[in-house]
Order: C-alpha cells, then structure tokens, then sequence
C-alpha cells in the first residue's frame, strides 16, 4: 500500500501549460478514477487518468510544475487507481468537457467507442492554444468546439455550444472540467441531471475517505472515494457551483 | 437488548462509541453523517486560533496494520468553525470540540469562543511543531493547560493523551489535577516510513503519526493504567475496529471509545460495533458498567 | 555481488543483519545456528546477575501484524552463561552478550565477568520490575550504566534503548556521553491484551512488549531521529521481517539491523534478507555505506 | 490467533493424579500434537492431545492442579495444535508409552487401527494403580504392560518388555514418556533408532519457536515447532536423557 515507484516513460506537450505524462504501469483504471501523484520532496496530488497509463496536467502550481521538471526517466510515486469511475450507458453518449478537464473523458470516450457506443463531444477552451485532444476526440465522432476568444469554433464557454445538441439524443452524459463551467452545464440542463455523470473536483488530502478534507455539503459525501464522480442531481442538491473549501477546511469561492 | 447508553466525563452519550477526532471531521456535513450512522458522538477536527493548511502531501500512508498521517492540524480556525459545529449538532449526538494551542491562554481563548457540547484538549499530537505533544509531554503544561480551559468553560473537558511518553499515568493525574472531566488515550504513536526506490521519507512532514490495529495493544495498555489509579473516567481510543476490540477497550477500563482509522472501512463500522456491543451483554447478561474495567478485577 | 561486510559499533561483521536479543538466544546452540544461517552477528537473551525463571504463562501471543511477550527475562545467570557463550562462537559471527541490571555496579560486575565480543545493555525491556526501562528511561542512569560498563569491559559497548519515551535521543546522547561504541533501537512498546470472553489480560505478567511489523514505523522514526543528531553508530530493530524493512532501516541511518520476531519465519529469514540486500545494491550500484542515512539526506 | 476460549464438556479420572479433560473443540489435531493450555490467572503450559478433542493430564504442580480444579462447564484458553505430530508409516507399528505419556500413543494407536495397521503395545507404569488407558490399547492389539513394583504384567521398566518383542517385526517404533524411561529404550534398541519416532518434552514458554527455551543440544532444535516428534537417531546425538534446561535456561538432569 506504500506508493508505487513508476517511471515517467514519455512527456508530451498538448498545450503550452499542460502535458501528457506517460507512466511505465498500466494500472488498469477505470476512466473517472485517478491517482495520487507523489512528487518527492514536493507533495502529492490527484490527477485523473487520461488513458490507461496516462495523466495529463495542467501547471498551476508548486506541485505540477516540479511534476514538469521531472522528465522522461524520471520517477514518482503513484497510489491508484482511487475512487469511482465513469459507468458507461446506453447507446449514444455526450462527452462535454473544458480544459484539462477533457482528459478523463478521452479515455472514457476511447472505451466508449471500442464498447460500440456512439460518442459526440463538446468540449470549451479559453482559446485555440489552450485546445488539447482534439484529433482523439474527433476521432470518436462528432465534436464541437467552444472557445472562450472565439480563436476556434463557437465563441463563448461550453454552455454555448449546448445549442447545437438535443440532449434528448443521448442515454447519457459525462462531465468534467473547471467547476464553474460544469455549474453551468448542469444548472442549465436540470432536466437531464439524472443522466448526468460529472467528474468533480476537491481538496483531497488524505484520499482515502478519512480526514473529510473533500465532504461536500450538505451529506457529506467523501468525494475522494464516493467519488469523483457523482450524479448531477446530486449535485444541483449541493455546495457545487457554490462554495468549495481550501486546504485549511474554510470555505472559498470556486473558480474556473 | 440491553441499554448502549452512558453518562461518561460529563456527557450523556446514546452508546459509548464515538467518532475520534480529525476522523472525518473538517466539515459540520461530515460529523453529522458520523453521528446518524450511529456514533454516541462526535469529537471534530482539531481546531486552533488561526487558519493552517497543514503539511505537504503525502499526508497519510497505509503501513502494515496500521495508518500513518501527518496532515498538519489544517483547519480553519475556531472562529470559522462554529458553523460546522452547529451543522454537526444536528446530528443528534453531542459534539465534543477538539481544540489545539501553544499556550494555556491559547487554548482558554479558543474555549470561551467556541461553543460546543464538550472540549477536548489535543495535547498530544506527535507531529505539528509548537503544538500536542510539544506540550502534552510535560505533566507541569498539561495541568495547567486543562486548568486555564476549566475556568474558561462551562461545558465538559477531556484531555487527549499522548502514548509518547515513558509514563501517561502522570499525564493522566496530571489532567486530573488540572480539572478534567475524563482522559482521552490514545493519539497516534510518534513514526515514519522511508521510499526504499530513493531514501525519501515519504510523509511529506516526515514524520507522522501511527493509527490502526498496529497500536491497539499499546492502547489498551495505557487506558488499563490510566483506568487503574484515576478517578475520572478514561475514553479509549487507538486501533478500535470491531466490536471484540471495544468490548476489550472497555475491559481494559474505558468508559466510552472512539474510532478513528477504522473509518477507512466506511460509516458502517459505529452499527457494526454498536450492535456487536449489545449483543455481547446481552449473551453475557452484564451491563455495560460490569464491563467497564473488568480486567483489573481479574488480576490473580 | 556486492559486499556486505561492515564495521559497526566496534565489530568487524560479515553482513549487517543480526539476531536480536531474546530470540532464540538462550541456548549456545540456538544462537550457533543462527550464525550458521546467516546472521552477520548473534545477541544473547539478556543475563543478569542471578537465575531467574521469568514470568508465568502465556509468555507470548500473536497480535494484529506483531507479538506480545512478557518472557520476564529467564536466564541462568551470567555464571552459567558462559559456556553458551563458547559455543555460540563456533558459529564464525561475533557473539554480543545482552546483560541486564538493577544499577550500574550490577551492570559493570556481569560486564567484568563475562567474556563475549561485545555486551549490549538491555536498558530497555519494558516489563520487568527494577530491570529495563525502568533504568532506561532516565539519561543519566542510561549514561552512568554506560560509564561503568565501558570502564569495566574492554569490548565494545552497545546500549539498547527503550521507544517508551518521549525523547529516545535524549537516551541516545545519554548513551553517546557514557561511552558507548553504538545504540540499538528498539526494543519492545509496552502494551497488552485482555481475554475479551473472561476480562482476564493474556499474559501472564499482565504488560508486556509489543515487536514486528506493528512497531517498524515506530522503530524506523526512532532509528532516523537518532542516527540525524549521533556520532555513534545506530543499530536498528523493530519490525524487519525482509530485505525491503531493512533497507528502510538503514536509509533511515542504521549501520546494522537486528532481527527478532522475523523468526517466527524460521532461521532461513536471515538468508532471505542478506540475498535481497545484495540485490538490491547490486542494481542501485550503491554501496551500504552509500545505503545508510540516506534518508537524511533527502530533506526536501 | 488469540487463545481459543475452550469450556471443558466432561472431566474423567484415569488415576489418582491422571484425569482426561474433553474439551468443546475438535481442533482436528495429528497424534503428537500438542496445545498450550492457558488456565487462566495461572499458567499456560502444553499438553499433548490424548485424542481429536482430549487432553490427559498428570498432576504435578501448579498449573496442572490448577486445572484439576476446573470440572466440567469451566472453560480454559487454547492456542493449538502446535508442532508436528507422528507420522503413521507402514503395516505394523509398535507403541511403547510410559505414564501419562500413553496419552498421545493411544490417540495414535485409534488413527493406525483405522488405517487398517496392525497394533502392538507395550506400556510402562509404576504400579497397577497407574495404570491408564489399559482397555483402549488392547483394543487396539497385544499389549504388554509392565510395573515398576510388579503389581500387574511384567516386574520392572518398559525396557523389561522388549524381551517379549522382536523389534524386527515392526515397520515403525513410536514412543513416549518419562525422559529416562525413552532414554532407555533408545539407548537399548540402538539398531531401530532410523524407525523410531518419540514424542519428547522441553520446558515451552513461547511454543512458537522463537524464545529458545526448547531448544535442542548439539544443534539447536526448537522442540516445540520442530518437534516434539523426533526421530530417535537424532536424539541419539543429543543432550537427550543426559541434561535438559528448565525455566532460568540452566541445564538440570532429566526427570523420571
Ligand atoms: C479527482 C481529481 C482529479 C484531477 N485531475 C486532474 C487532471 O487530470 N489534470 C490536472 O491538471 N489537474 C487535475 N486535478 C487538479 C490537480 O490536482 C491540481 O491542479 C493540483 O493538485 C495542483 O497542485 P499544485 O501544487 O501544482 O498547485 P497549488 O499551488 O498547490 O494549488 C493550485 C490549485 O490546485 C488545487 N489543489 C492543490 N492541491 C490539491 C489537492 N491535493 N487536491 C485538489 N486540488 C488541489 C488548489 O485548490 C489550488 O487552487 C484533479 C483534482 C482532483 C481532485
Ligand atoms: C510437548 C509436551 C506435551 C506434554 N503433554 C503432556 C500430557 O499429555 N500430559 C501431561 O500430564 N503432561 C504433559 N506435558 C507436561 C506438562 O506440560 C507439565 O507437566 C506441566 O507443564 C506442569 O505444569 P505445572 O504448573 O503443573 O507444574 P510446575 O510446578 O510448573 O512444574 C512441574 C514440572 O513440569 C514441567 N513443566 C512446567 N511447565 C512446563 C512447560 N511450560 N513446558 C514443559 N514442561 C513444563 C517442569 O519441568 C517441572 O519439572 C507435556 C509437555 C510437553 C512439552
Ligand atoms: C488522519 C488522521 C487525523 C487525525 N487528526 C487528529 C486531530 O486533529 N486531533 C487529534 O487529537 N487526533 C487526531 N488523530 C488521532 C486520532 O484521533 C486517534 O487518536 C488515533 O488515530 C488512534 O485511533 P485509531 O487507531 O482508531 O485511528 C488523527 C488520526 C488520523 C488517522
Ligand atoms: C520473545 C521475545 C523476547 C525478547 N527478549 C529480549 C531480551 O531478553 N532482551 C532485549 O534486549 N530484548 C528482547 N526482546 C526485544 C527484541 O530484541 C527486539 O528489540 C524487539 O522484539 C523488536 O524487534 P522485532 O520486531 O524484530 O522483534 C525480545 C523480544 C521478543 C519478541
Ligand atoms: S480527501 Fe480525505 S476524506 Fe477525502
Ligand atoms: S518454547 Fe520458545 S522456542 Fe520453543
């Protein structure tokens, strides 16, 4: 149960500020789960898999940017796969995801697609340099893009491009991305909120469902193990969109 | 079947098995799930006078039977705080503030400001500079300490122990002296492990504390001394996962016990032990105050 | 492959995972084999002055992840031990003789008396009254015992300390101050267990000594905080029971290791470290020396 | 791996001082296992299994008179079976107990009888008074009993039977009892030794094979995993019936 040692195999640059980090163990993941990244010396943090034996991150801080120091050859520990994943539905499904957070839903939408299921993606960008996957994504059927500039498909955030589907379409829905962002989706898609798996996001210390860093209000649901992924409608009945809490256990503004 | 409830260091507690604290307890949401699960009542997160984010991850790792930690006493601070403790009431069991400080008059400070079903004082936490058992290693500090909270509170008061320590007995008197209203032993037992791919301690404050089965019979042995020569009565807490090793606890001379790493089993584990519990008494037609302390009965 | 040989604490060894004291130690042949299967270096069972038979049943039982045991130091006393001693030698590893006392003239007249190629002061034991950790956990009797062992022994001295404290360092630089060639870290946490269908605790002595996989983390904490602020070197036990722990171990900072509850495995464990150990290096490319406090050396 | 609680379900006196306890768990033991029997507040000490779910004990201290004062429906704790046991090999087996170390042969004797092999005993007491167990072994096959004052059978020590027997005859020798009385068997029957498996007794305080109370002269052997069953030609080499240690570790002469 100590951290795995794993060798970075391969990096790959998808964006400016996010990379793909190919790890030598194929942990067998669900697609939703994620790992605890211990980065040494550093600290450790949950990245979601963005394929069987990848992560892609985004550089936001101390953690993933010694995580970017660290290149192919180098070594972190891993522990993983955590919490629940995805659970694939029906027959057509609708991926809708913003910025890095399209890197779950990649690797869902690969099993999808081997599974036979029809996939449509919507995915948002702040702008054309910020897309990442997006040969992987239409290579699974049909995509539409947002950005945030307009530099690339629809202008405006993810929401916009709701327009162009009927959500009626589809058996079911997959979320992930910046917490306002999926807020937005899914407030404005009450309707189908039973049908709708989001991958959310929290301060996870402990990862393991003990400190109760990560309980969302109002049932206290530990989102490291009853999660990440969590229906929609249970959602809507919580503090998502409003408030999320910081490392100290105060609560603060969401972003993204 | 018979009765689970106890008054015990001042509270009057539906059964005796609580939630121990920095157990699932950040959130006024996440205690009050404990205490509908069935926990006698719920102790919160350690809380002190300004706002921590802890230590550096890794903050917690899985070692052989048992868990180490060293999340750093994050928390909020008491003054954001009393919301959670009012959402955590609504679960219906009392809930017992665990507070930190570096000094009795920050402890006192904490204790008049926060209300709450019952305080316990964190003397006793291996890992947080400045903090726990920096202080609840002297028996001088942790009488004096318990003593500045007595007077700053109207509600009970329970001191948590430290097991590093070459005699907990005198910390126990110690707090005695001081006021307690019970002790609470065990905190986690001082530890650390090291990355055997590259030499690096892997708990990112190095040092942690160890929790779980590991230390169950270090537990045990404190709460039998403790039990033995104090007059207050005695929480145990230290390793407890199922009913047979509260219903030990309890023999070694603990009024009530907390749970805390066996929550990585879920919120199931306060029925299991409860039911467990009753239905021990029950094929051995005693109450739970026959038990309590039976093994220093039993010396031959 | 690489090797394995070291000089620890004044001893010249074959490969640095020896037998810890108390297990399988009370016979001349027992510790013969364990030579013979392997170990770099053999301890006794503690001796001390006069016979004792230790105490009453159960004397040991098997935990979650350890054992308990409350052997109560048997031993014929150091007058019939030598010819033990003798024919331990004849398993080619250095044989170190663990003495006990009540206080340092007790401790210096066995170090006089018995010839052995090295002693380790058993300062430590937690359950035998007037013997152990009793002594052990005050610094000054750890450095006044080591003061007059060393004036009366020309071996080299190694003190084992008690984790039944709140500062083993403070133990450990007692120790250095005494004169002593080396510290071994740790003997047993102090614990017990009740008999949850009678109340009665198990063993026979009520307390006893906590060992294996349970204590490592424990053990490994106490092994780094001594071997970051010595000069003398640190020999560490607790918990070893493969080449994985004692490679921990001695990043950690310990030159050797000694194995004790492992044996439950049978004397092959012995092997079975050494062959991992020299794997290990051999793929690192690093030596021991390179191996040990590498943990230290790691402080992000 | 705590002590089993055992209630005793029936008390029976074999002799003035030798009474079998049934306990109330079939521990599915080998013949030549043992248990250690904690009787609670007292001692635990080991005991040979005179059968799948008996013990026959001997009075002879406190311990032992402690049990005695335990009747039916008081309970003792177990930790059991321990060590090896004998092992049944051939057509014809030859049983030679003395005392209370008839215990363990007569549980053998049952086994080999049911595996269809031909039984012969000889047995050694002190007197027609200490007599144990006389019924269960010639039910089994020819028994020869002996007495030290000649109130039944042959006059004299077990060693006085052998005259009746052709040790030739038997596939397999088993043996216990007294250390002296085993003694002079093997040192007797020499030639056998390579077909002769004996029980023995060591003074056992961990009985899991770490303490090295039991151990063996020349080579260390850990009596109470590694035995107590040892082949005869082993203990030929050994401190067998010339010195044993007890409880301080100090050698002492053998008993009986
Ligand atoms: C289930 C889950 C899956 C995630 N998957 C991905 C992913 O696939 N790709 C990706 O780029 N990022 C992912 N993240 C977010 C990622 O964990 C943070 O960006 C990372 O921890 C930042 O660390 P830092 O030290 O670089 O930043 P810091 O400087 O420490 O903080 C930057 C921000 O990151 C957040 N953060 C820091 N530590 C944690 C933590 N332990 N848990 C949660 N949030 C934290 C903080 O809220 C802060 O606002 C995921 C988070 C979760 C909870
Ligand atoms: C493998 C084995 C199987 C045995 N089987 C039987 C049996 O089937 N029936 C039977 O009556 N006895 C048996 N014994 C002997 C029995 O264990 C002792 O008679 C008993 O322990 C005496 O305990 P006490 O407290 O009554 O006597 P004590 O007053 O303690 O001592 C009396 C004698 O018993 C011996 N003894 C005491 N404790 C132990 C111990 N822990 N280990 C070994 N010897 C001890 C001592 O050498 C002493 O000479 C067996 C012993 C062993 C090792
Ligand atoms: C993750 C974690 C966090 C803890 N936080 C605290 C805390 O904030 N205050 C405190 O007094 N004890 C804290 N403890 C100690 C526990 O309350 C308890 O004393 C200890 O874990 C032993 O009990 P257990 O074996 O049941 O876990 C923490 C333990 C763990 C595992
Ligand atoms: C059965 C047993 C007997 C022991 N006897 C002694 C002893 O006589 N002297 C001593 O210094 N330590 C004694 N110890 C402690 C061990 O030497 C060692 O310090 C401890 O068990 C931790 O190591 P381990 O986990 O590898 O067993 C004994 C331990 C056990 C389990
Ligand atoms: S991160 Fe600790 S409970 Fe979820
Ligand atoms: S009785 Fe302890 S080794 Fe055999």
């Amino acid at each position: 149960m100590r951290p795995i040692n794993s060798v970075i195999e391969e990096v790959r640059s998808e964006a400016p500020l996010i990379r793909t980090f190919r790890l030598d163990k194929n942990l067998d993941p669900a697609p939703g789960q994620y790992l605890m990244v211990w980065i040494r010396g550093v600290d450790e943090i949950p990245m979601s898999f963005s394929g069987p034996d990848t992560i892609t991150v985004q550089s936001v801080g101390k953690a993933t940017q010694a995580l970017f120091h660290l290149g192919a050859g180098s070594s972190v520990g891993l522990r993983g796969p955590l919490g629940n994943g995805f659970i694939l539905r029906g027959k057509r499904i609708l991926l809708i995801g913003g910025g890095v957070g399209t890197a779950p839903l990649a690797f869902l939408g690969d099993q999808a697609k081997g599974a036979g299921m029809a996939v449509t993606s919507l995915l948002g960008f702040r702008s054309k340099d910020d897309l990442i996957f997006q040969e992987r994504f239409e290579a699974l059927g049909d995509t539409i893009i947002t950005t945030d500039d307009g530099s690339l498909g629809i202008q405006g955030r993810a929401s916009s491009g709701l327009k162009e589907l009927n959500l009626f379409d589809y058996d079911q829905i997959y979320l992930c991305g910046p917490e306002m962002m999926m807020w937005d989706i899914i407030s404005r898609t009450r309707e189908h909120a039973k049908k709708t798996q989001a991958c959310i996001n929290r301060y996870f210390k402990c990862a393991a469902g003990i400190c109760g860093s990560c309980c969302l209000d109002p049932e206290g649901v530990r989102v490291c193990v009853e999660g990440p992924v969590l229906m929609a409608d249970r959602l809507l009945e919580s503090e998502f969109g409003r408030y999320r809490r910081g490392p100290a256990g105060d609560k603060g503004p969401c972003r993204g | 079947m018979p009765s689970l409830s106890i008054h015990a260091g001042g509270l009057d507690l539906n059964n005796p098995v609580l939630l121990a604290a920095g157990i699932l307890g950040t959130t006024g949401a996440s205690l009050c799930r404990a205490a509908r699960a069935g926990a006698g009542g719920v102790v919160t997160k350690s809380v002190g006078s300004v706002p921590r984010e802890g230590h550096p991850g890794p903050t917690i790792l899985h070692v052989e039977c048992g868990l180490l930690n060293a999340m750093g006493l994050p928390n909020p601070s008491y003054k954001e705080f009393q919301e959670e403790i009012e959402t955590a009431r609504a679960g219906g069991a009392p809930v017992i503030a665990s507070i930190f400080g570096s000094s009795p008059t920050e402890f006192a400070q904490i204790a008049r400001s926060l209300k709450a079903d019952a305080f316990e004082l964190n003397l006793s936490c291996p890992h947080a500079e400045k903090y726990g058992s920096e202080l609840g290693r002297y028996p001088d500090l942790v009488e004096s300490v318990t003593g500045a909270v007595k007077a700053a509170a109207d509600v009970p008061v329970w001191v948590k122990l430290t097991p590093n320590t070459a005699d907990i007995l005198e910390l126990g008197l110690a707090a005695q002296r001081g006021g307690a209203d019970g002790v609470v032993a065990i905190n986690t037992l001082k530890a650390m492990a090291i990355d055997i791919e590259t030499g690096y301690p892997i708990l990112g404050n190095r040092f942690g504390g160890l929790s779980g089965q590991a230390i169950k019979p270090v537990a045990v042995r404190c709460v039998y001394e403790l039990a033995s020569r104090l007059e207050i009565p005695v929480i145990g807490v230290g390793g407890v996962s199922c009913w047979e090793d509260a219903v030990e606890m309890i023999m070694a001379g603990a009024s009530a016990v907390q749970v805390g790493t066996a929550l990585l089993k879920g919120y199931g584990i306060f029925e299991e032990i409860t039911t467990g519990l009753s239905r021990y008494l029950e094929r051995k037609s005693m109450t739970l105050e026959e038990l309590c302390g039976l093994a220093g009965r039993r010396r031959s």
